[in-house]
């Protein structure tokens, strides 16, 4: 495919990739998201990714379902063809963007609620279809664009923002992912941009469905037990007003650390998550091992990140379905209507 | 009166017991003789062991319509003697196995009993407990052969193109037809008044069902991307597009695949997949029957307000619900009109018989991409599924698709800024490209709020702006899709409108009842939205029996609503029971209405 | 003409910045001081920055749908600035944060700018960013108390009331209303001709959204099990039943729930739980908008045809597809009275306002379990979530839910053998059972063919014979739901005819035609099917003005379907830009009609 | 609850359970399926395990979605309540009726399309919930009822009769409900009644969400490579009549075997399955060690039966929502309705 590259003047000090794009080139609108969102922090991190592969931005389609982490691809690739469906249903969409165009690099995103809970289906079998795509799932443990219902990655015994406990137990993406066979696993954090871009870049490279749990804090309502004041303070003013709306002003959290060491992160409600590196040796193509590995800290309480689980030899939707190397959508009509000839031919069968 | 070649008769066996390719073999031995033939398969929602019934219709005049009443019943299945006994005529003829005596359920005064002693037959011509059962298929449509006055040699031929490359098979099915063949020459005197007699009515036609008729017209139109979940009755549409493909879209040296189907988790990815692949820049399409469409709403709307095109097949079973999904109906009329939460307002076509499911599949992809949004093909089962007689099908290899506006690299940078829902030519239609195409097309697709920029909006005027224009844009497309089909009859001053599958039954009513001394003008419609010919129409008659296969008269309620002529001018017929709709139901549906007005 | 107790604000503010409670403090206090009052709060699809308005109407007459120009305007949000100051009417006021220099978009010489340093005040009275974003919402509340003549004492009891628990709060927030009070007073000529004046007109009414309402009427009428997945506008009706259930629902004892509340994983999960509640004998209900309906479409077939009570809540929201989330329309019309595939029909209700909606629900529970079907229940965003002046709500003790036919475990026993289909009082109601009630009472429910026994079918008589009882049982609804409103006016020829939340805009249009020469008669649907009576009305005039909040005239459509009036007297007044209905609305649609008919 | 149990003459030689029921009387209408269907196997076991347990069978309910497995409610426990749903959803159907009376034993029939495919999200959703329910997934990979497409649980690289190859994984349910955090988790096979019926029985008395997988052949329409003659017959009929319509006479597949060995079963096609039966010292309240387990016998090309994991702690959807002992549909109205003096009270907070 021939890459169209577009004369720019710009700021001597935007460094341009290989193909002379800056990072501004790879950005979208601006965020609609609550300040200190972690899903922002994720854009930031797939702009730097995309513009560190040199990607000629318009060979991108950016497809999501709803949320407010579905709502992100609104703010990256400007250049992009982008997509904000219907909930759940991004992976349908994807499949078939992908068996139509093959030469589109894909990137899916998603949330907790929108890949667990109504989308759980079609994320299983779009990753049984092994479909070309990088999907990310932004995951908070809540609905955020709802404000702040558990989803189905929520832990157990944490509290809503209402102050109800979640009594079921969380699934993990990762695990799913593993049991139904997926090519690539991979796990990051938000806030540790030094891990999670190179993921990405890892994930639109792999040939086949690569699925990336990334925990995302909700600023906004994932409060837990023993939160700050404002908390109790919206919950007074729950009484009386059709929805809690403030917001307190909060920043991203970050996290860097070392592979194979643990860090206690902060969330922004005094809550802890502990997080666990893979370490440097860590052998990423043991599907049975990844398994183990992540149930044994999870039993620690510790939550594995890293790239998990990558196939040896992933064979994608388009390997299994034999489909001719030209996408669909550049076949030329003729080659693909027999004619009228044909048409007389084959309906002796009908006499 | 002369019953050569205009005569109807039953086969009653047990679901599982391969009586299709006997009963197949018959239709197409009497279409052969150049004799229009109908065949009507009624089987279960089961895959062993329940009823099922192959009627044959033989009408010289070429009415292919169902007919209820039978001259003649093969009785095959003792657990149906009792009902099938009863749908003969009075002077009708019973064909029975009579390895066992006579069943008393069978006893009829009033008919002749042919007893064949099929099983006994051919227990000992064959051995073996899987070939016994289907021969047994086979000696009865050689009896048959034998009472009809088939074309012997006919039969012969059919066997031998059939079984060419298994000679052994072609040896056990000659033995079985003479089996039957010649019990009945040496027992009965034959042929019985109903009979055969050659013509050559049937040189220019197929016999095919619609399902594979719209699976051709998918392969001529170019879709490249199938996406379907299985459901009866759409399921076999699916699977004859697949080995078209397999036969025609295969590169000779690669030996890869020029298309690809999805076969979904359910009707929900199905329609994703078909809406994804569409935006991505092909013709992809779905089939499936009512539940799959009331799945599919919630994308639908979104294909609708975010303008993307999707070509729908349902092949309507009857509902609600399951109901009976081995019945036909066309009770999908109004959902599919109006899908979706919202205002919504779907294109629709309706295709009467396989030849119209083949050219409007075809059609119905180049309505998609020049409206951009979902267009439905709304069959049923006893189009999709049945065989039915019908001229050749024919393609113009002039044709080229028409992919609407989409905008190339080139016309892009033409373009000093590409906004997606921006009606540039007044139209209603906006230009929309395909993802990899230029940097300067990329657009946001969102089923949210929009503007005409493609932004995201909450402001109201912007939002109205979009709806209204969308409404336009799909009310143009009464302008382009089928016109109907309308006939004057002299001295008519009612009409007589119908839809789909109900044509056959209502053109050979209509000649009845213009003989009758009841003359009807006649409409089928083609295509919604509705054009102003069928305003027109309605408007023209004082009274227009409008002829439908469901019970709430929804071709009625959609007739009332887009054309607004009042509902005292039409009169509702309807038969709903699951059956193809007969002449007889019209007939009826329209005497009762006349008797009440008189 | 007099201003006082009759203008309208509206407060600017970016979303998340806690200004709700401000402006229900601001609504509470007219309302104590007994003055008619009406909030509209109109918030964005996002949780954090985006514009968000808070508009307040006062009128002593009690009109209380939404006005769209303003006297004064409370300008908080830089981002909405041009906008905001063109909605106000000339010789309005404009309140704004003098903190900063006056923004010259803010500019307008044909209004009283009055600036108020809110943010440079409060940062001197508090610490600590959060308190500081609160308070300065706190203190625009105190300016509005010293401008328009509030009643500084009931605010003081409205803080008391409200932080009794909160003493710190309670001071900084005095604090901060007296900081906004005091500054106007000693600035300002206050009051402003704009102003309140105690009244006496609202003390048997209460201030309340209808999804609370609603929520309410379950908890009244007994609902036990809940199912939803979230989605606005009808996520706070279940957090509501919640919080109800957890104050009233909780055995004393032993602590534990007379309730569950299933929080499902998408729409069709959630009206399966409640279908699959209602089968086994709960009072079951489902909260949801457009995009849920759809998704529940296949499953509301499965109860309507299997005859299985369901109570669904549609919150409406404009549409189509995802549409604009926080906006409200009455988009679903259509969609409610036929959902699903095949022919199907159901019972639909109306609320008008939250008292309704509190009666309605409690009223769908008998509904749904008399005729055995799914009953919704279509308020829309600005009934189910705004705050509504209506009369206090009232609970007649002596009401007993009407179960339907539910057959005991004695009254089984004098029953030979139980049929479920089998329709023995001929109203079209078969009697149920529950499931562990008794061996006589076991049953097959399933969504196929089945014949009034109960057994499979597929058999067209049988089939039928189900259905039309079905049919039947369903037109009977149409004397159970609420009858109509109707109002007659002296002289008046034409009609005008409305659902739903458009009420208040009709009654405040209807006085002001009247008084412009133009009377009407009035009729508000309040149920689906619709009764006799609505066709006698629509009968009665040759023109009937169908005022509704969709594009395509949905409610038109069903009274045309349903009650066969021609279009002629059908005049469609719509509007559908996502705001509340207002009296303009409707009085320039019909103005419009009339000098096109003139 | 009291259980009315109905006096009836019976032929002496019908053997009487506690409740004085015989076999019989849990029984349903003649079955319709294929002679030879693995489906009427398991059928036949469940009517087995209530009479067992002395059920009175109108306090059972018995649910399932739509295919020729979800067809078999119909065909035991006549006295039972009965539901033939819409295709994929019944388990939303058994959590809210569980949720309405949790005195009634709930039994959910289902097929490998019907569970794993349109209803794989309900499916994880109930597993999550731990409704009390015995959840039986009558498994024959593929769809019977639409004769014959793969379903997810079709072995990869199998044929179909129409002669393709499926190029996707299959799911195997038990990995998945163990990865969800099933309490009871169990496979069997439809022709070893001696293994099914105590699982079967154990599945009842199980306090939350039993998932059985049973594999079920499927006469007709799983027939692989290398398939008996009347495959090629068929075949060459598809050619000219709408569907295949001749479905050979068989009869059903039966294996018993010893706990901790394998035995090879010969398929009605005449392909074969390794069925490897858990030791009798096997320990099934291990998730983890069950998922290795399975994992490992995967490998070795066997496919690992018997009770695989049973949760020493179960919590099901009631112990979740802390609701009352009694069902809620024995709630008296005024336990529920608090009256109008209450509601003038409550409207002060709307002043
Ligand atoms: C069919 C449908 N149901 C419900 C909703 C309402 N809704 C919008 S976003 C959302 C959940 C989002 O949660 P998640 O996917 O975790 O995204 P987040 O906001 O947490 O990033 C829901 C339930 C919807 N838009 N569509
Ligand atoms: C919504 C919907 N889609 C499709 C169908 C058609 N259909 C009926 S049964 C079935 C698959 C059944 O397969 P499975 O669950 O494995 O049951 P089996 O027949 O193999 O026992 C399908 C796709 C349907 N009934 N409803
Ligand atoms: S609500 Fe939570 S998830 Fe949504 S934007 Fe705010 S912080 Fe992010
Ligand atoms: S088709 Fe297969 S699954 Fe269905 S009844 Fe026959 S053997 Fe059983
Ligand atoms: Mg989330
Ligand atoms: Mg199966």
């Amino acid at each position: 495919m021939s890459y169209i590259t577009k004369p720019k003047v710009h700021h001597p000090a935007l460094q341009q990739n290989a193909i002379g794009l800056t990072r501004r080139d790879y950005e979208g609108t601006i965020t609609t998201l609550c300040a200190g969102c972690g899903h922002d922090s994720i854009t930031a991190a797939i702009i730097q990714a995309f513009w560190d592969l040199s990607i000629p931005p318009h060979k991108v389609a950016k497809l999501s379902g709803i949320g407010c982490s579905s709502k992100t691809p609104a703010y990256f690739l400007r250049e992009a063809h982008g997509f904000n469906s219907v909930h759940g249903r991004m992976p349908a969409l994807v499949a078939g963007a992908n068996a139509a165009n093959r030469d589109i690099i894909y990137i899916g995103i998603s949330g907790d609620g929108d890949s667990l809970s109504i989308g759980l289906g079609q994320l299983c079998h779009a990753i049984r279809r092994n479909v070309n795509v990088l999907y990310v799932l932004e995951n908070n443990g809540v609905y955020g664009l709802t404000k702040g219902q558990f989803s189905a990655s929520a832990d157990p015994g944490s509290l809503s923002k209402k102050g109800e406990a979640n009594t079921m137990d969380a699934i993990d993406g990762c695990l799913l992912a593993l049991t139904l066979g997926a090519t690539f696993v991979g796990r990051g954090f938000s806030g540790d941009k030094a891990q999670l871009v190179p993921m990405i870049k890892a994930g639109l490279r792999h040939k086949g469905f690569a699925f990336l749990d990334v925990i995302s804090p909700c600023v906004t309502f994932n409060d837990h037990e023993g939160s700050t004041k404002s908390y109790g303070y919206t919950r007074e003013h729950n009484v009386e007003v059709v929805q809690a709306d403030f917001v307190p002003p909060a920043s991203a959290i970050t996290a860097e650390y070392e592979p194979g060491t643990v860090s206690n992160v902060m969330l922004h409600d005094g809550s802890w998550v502990r997080l666990r590196k893979v370490a440097a040796d860590y052998d990423p193509t043991d599907r049975d091992l990844a398994y183990r590995h992540i149930r044994d800290r999870q039993k620690a309480g510790e939550v594995v990140t890293g790239l998990l689980y990558l196939s040896p030899d992933s064979k994608d939707l388009h390997d299994q379905s034999n489909t001719v190397s030209t996408p669909l959508t550049q076949l030329p009509y003729d080659t693909l209507c027999p004619g009228n000839d044909e048409l007389q031919k084959l309906q002796k069968r009908f006499r | 009166m002369d019953r050569v070649n205009n005569f109807a008769f039953k086969i009653a066996t047990a679901n599982g017991t391969g009586s299709a390719s006997a009963n197949g073999l018959i239709m197409q031995a009497i279409f052969r003789m150049g004799v229009p033939v109908t065949g009507k398969n009624v089987f279960p929602s089961n895959i062993q062991g329940l009823p099922t019934w192959y009627e044959i219709r033989v009408n010289r005049k070429g009415y292919t319509a169902r007919t209820p009443d039978f001259d003649l019943m093969v009785a095959m299945n003792p657990a149906t003697y009792q009902k099938d006994v009863t749908e003969l005529r009075p002077g009708g003829w019973l064909v029975y196995d009579s390895t066992w005596p006579l069943d008393d359920t069978l006893v009829r005064p009033d008919v002749t009993s042919l007893g064949i002693p099929l099983a006994q037959m051919v227990n000992t011509a064959f051995k073996g407990v899987r070939e016994r059962i289907l021969m047994k298929n086979i000696a009865y449509a050689g009896a048959l052969a034998g009472l009809l006055d088939m074309d012997a040699e006919i039969i012969r031929t059919l066997l031998a193109e059939k079984f060419s490359r298994k000679p052994a098979l072609m040896d056990s099915n000659r033995t079985a037809i003479d089996l039957g063949y010649d019990y009945v020459k040496t027992h009965f005197p034959c042929p019985l008044p109903i009979r055969l007699a050659a013509m050559n009515e049937t040189a220019d036609s197929i016999l095919i069902d619609g399902n594979t008729a719209a699976a051709l017209g998918c392969l001529y139109a170019g879709a490249t991307v199938g996406a379907w979940y299985p459901i009866t009755p759409a399921t076999s549409l699916m699977e004859a597009f697949k080995s078209f493909c397999q036969k025609y879209r295969v590169d000779p040296e690669s030996k890869q695949n020029r298309f690809a189907i999805l076969q979904a988790e359910d009707e929900l990815a199905a329609v994703g997949m078909v809406i994804g692949a569409s935006w991505a820049g092909a013709r992809a399409f779905t089939p499936t029957a009512g539940p799959g469409i009331s799945l599919m709403s919630e994308f639908i709307g979104l294909a609708y307000y975010a303008e993307v095109p999707a070509v729908i097949f349902d092949v309507q079973r009857t509902g609600p619900s399951t109901g009976m999904p081995t019945r036909t109906q066309q009770g999908d009329l109004m959902l599919c009109a109006y899908a979706s939460h919202g205002d919504t307002r779907h294109i629709c076509l309706y295709p009467s018989d396989p030849r119209e499911a083949f050219e409007f599949a075809a059609a119905s992809f180049d309505l998609a991409e020049r409206f951009q949004t979902p267009v439905f093909v709304l069959s049923d089962l006893d189009i999709g599924m049945n065989d039915w007689m019908v001229p050749k099908l024919a393609w113009d290899d002039s044709y080229r698709p028409d992919r609407g506006k989409v905008l190339s690299a080139e016309e892009l940078e033409g373009v000093k800024t590409f906004y997606r829902y921006l009606d540039v030519d007044g139209d209603g239609i906006a230009a929309r490209t395909l993802p990899g195409i230029s940097p300067k097309g990329a657009f946001f697709t969102r089923g949210s709020g929009h503007n005409r920029f493609g932004a995201y909006t909450e402001d109201g005027d912007e939002y109205v702006e979009v709806i209204d224009r969308i409404d336009r844009k799909i009310q143009q497309a009464s302008r382009a899709v089928p016109a109907p089909v309308i006939r004057h009859a002299p001295g008519a001053k009612m009409g007589l409108v119908t839809i789909g599958g109900c044509h056959a039954a209502c053109l050979e009513a209509i000649d009845i009842l213009a003989a009758d001394g009841v003359p009807l003008d006649y409409l089928r419609v083609r295509g919604f939205p509705f054009g102003a010919d069928v305003t027109r129409f309605l408007e023209a008659h004082d009274i227009n029996f409008i002829v439908e296969q469901n019970r709430d008269g929804q071709l009625r309620s959609l007739l009332m609503l887009e054309t607004g002529v009042p509902i005292e001018r039409l009169e509702s017929v309807r038969y709903y029971g699951g059956f193809p709709m007969s002449a007889n139901h019209v007939i009826a549906g329209v005497k009762a209405k006349l008797e009440r007005a008189a």
